[in-house]
């Protein structure tokens, strides 16, 4: 999943993928979405300080991801 | 005893505190904060979140205030969707016995409320143009002073 | 900016804000805090003031915060006569730009009104009997923390 | 002027007195009050610690006090 300029940006709010088998953590997530293209590689840049939750937690990048985990990227929160 | 909602309507502050306060003879004081939207220099704000992790985030910061302070009670609501300059877009109240405890919970309740319940906000300028709000340093070091 | 008033009828916190920000836009966040009567051992409350001195050192304390912090305007109403539990005694209202400052002058308005401002409290219990209520001294010391 | 426990005590809200010449300052109002009767002088002891306004404004022992001022005397403070 996908929210606010990022979401704008990839053009999509949510997919279902499969993940290559060696991805086992968010921060693998984020290195294999940097090959979908050059809107993910732009997006996931360190300067963009994506955030990332998995199962609707806030998630570091060494945070486990396992088959069928909802994991969501989003910018700096802005609420309030 | 937390009340926890996002919603496209506008809050009425009254009627939220008499909600949180009803039939109790406890409460010495009640403390609220109003987040507005301002600016001259924008024509609207449009609020997006993560439905289901939001009330998660949101139901999660009030059970932290809860134990840290003894409340009888909070509220917490956040606005979602378009918002003119003037319009409230969060609500928090912090009920209990003594003053203190209510205003220092109210503070906590809207710090940690800014920086980890996920909102986003996009403006929209009067000539048409819009850009997403970039996310400010200062809130963070206020969420981690508590 | 500021408005003060001494009065017996209850305040809507609602009207008060809608009155204190209204055709404003640069109101960013707006502090609040009620305070109620608190008690399942009392019947009720009567207040009594010093009146004419009750408003100058109300407007005085307004002033104060005006002057430290920069708010778009506040507002402070204080009850007076009989009242009854979980009824609102005192309203304190700040709006500023930016939300610390408004949480830091209702802070330090309801400190300083709680100390400054002459006021009495008389409890009345349901067997009839009364007393003047006792000053605390944490009142002065909260205020004197500023 | 009395307020609060001090009025019901004194039996009086306000008073409109005569002081004697030598009285210059608040302190000196309440020795001569103390020297009223038995109400005044049970009531301005130091563990009442009442306040003083003169002319509505907080006032110290030292405050001096002139023909004309309005003298207020109450107990501490209890409002909010």
């Amino acid at each position: 999943m996908y929210f606010a300029w990022l979401r704008e940006r990839l053009g999509s709010s949510s997919e279902r993928v499969a993940m290559p088998l060696d991805v086992s953590d968010v921060a693998g997530v984020v290195t294999w979405l940097r090959t979908r293209g050059p809107a993910f590689a732009a997006a996931f840049v360190p300067e963009n300080r994506i955030r990332c939750a998995v199962n609707q937690e806030f998630a570091r990048p060494d945070q486990p991801v396992h088959a069928n985990d909802e994991v969501a990227f989003f910018p700096p929160l802005t609420g309030g | 005893m937390a009340t926890v909602r996002v919603q496209a309507e506008a809050f009425e502050v009254s009627a939220e505190m008499a909600a949180l306060t009803a039939g109790r003879v406890d409460v010495g004081g009640i403390g609220c904060f109003v987040g507005t939207v301002r600016g001259a220099d924008i024509a609207a704000l449009e609020l997006e979140h993560f439905p289901g992790m939001t009330e998660r985030a949101m139901a999660a910061i009030a059970a932290e205030a809860e134990a840290r302070w003894s409340l009888l009670g909070c509220t917490l609501i956040h606005r979602v969707g378009r918002l003119v300059p003037g319009e409230g877009i969060v609500l928090v109240l912090a009920a209990s016995a003594h003053r203190q405890a209510a205003l220092d919970a109210t503070g906590y309740l809207i710090d940690w409320l800014k920086t980890s319940a996920p909102f986003w906000k996009k403006e929209f300028r009067a000539d048409g143009s819009h850009s997403w709000v970039a996310a400010r340093d200062a809130d963070d070091a206020a969420a981690a002073r508590w």
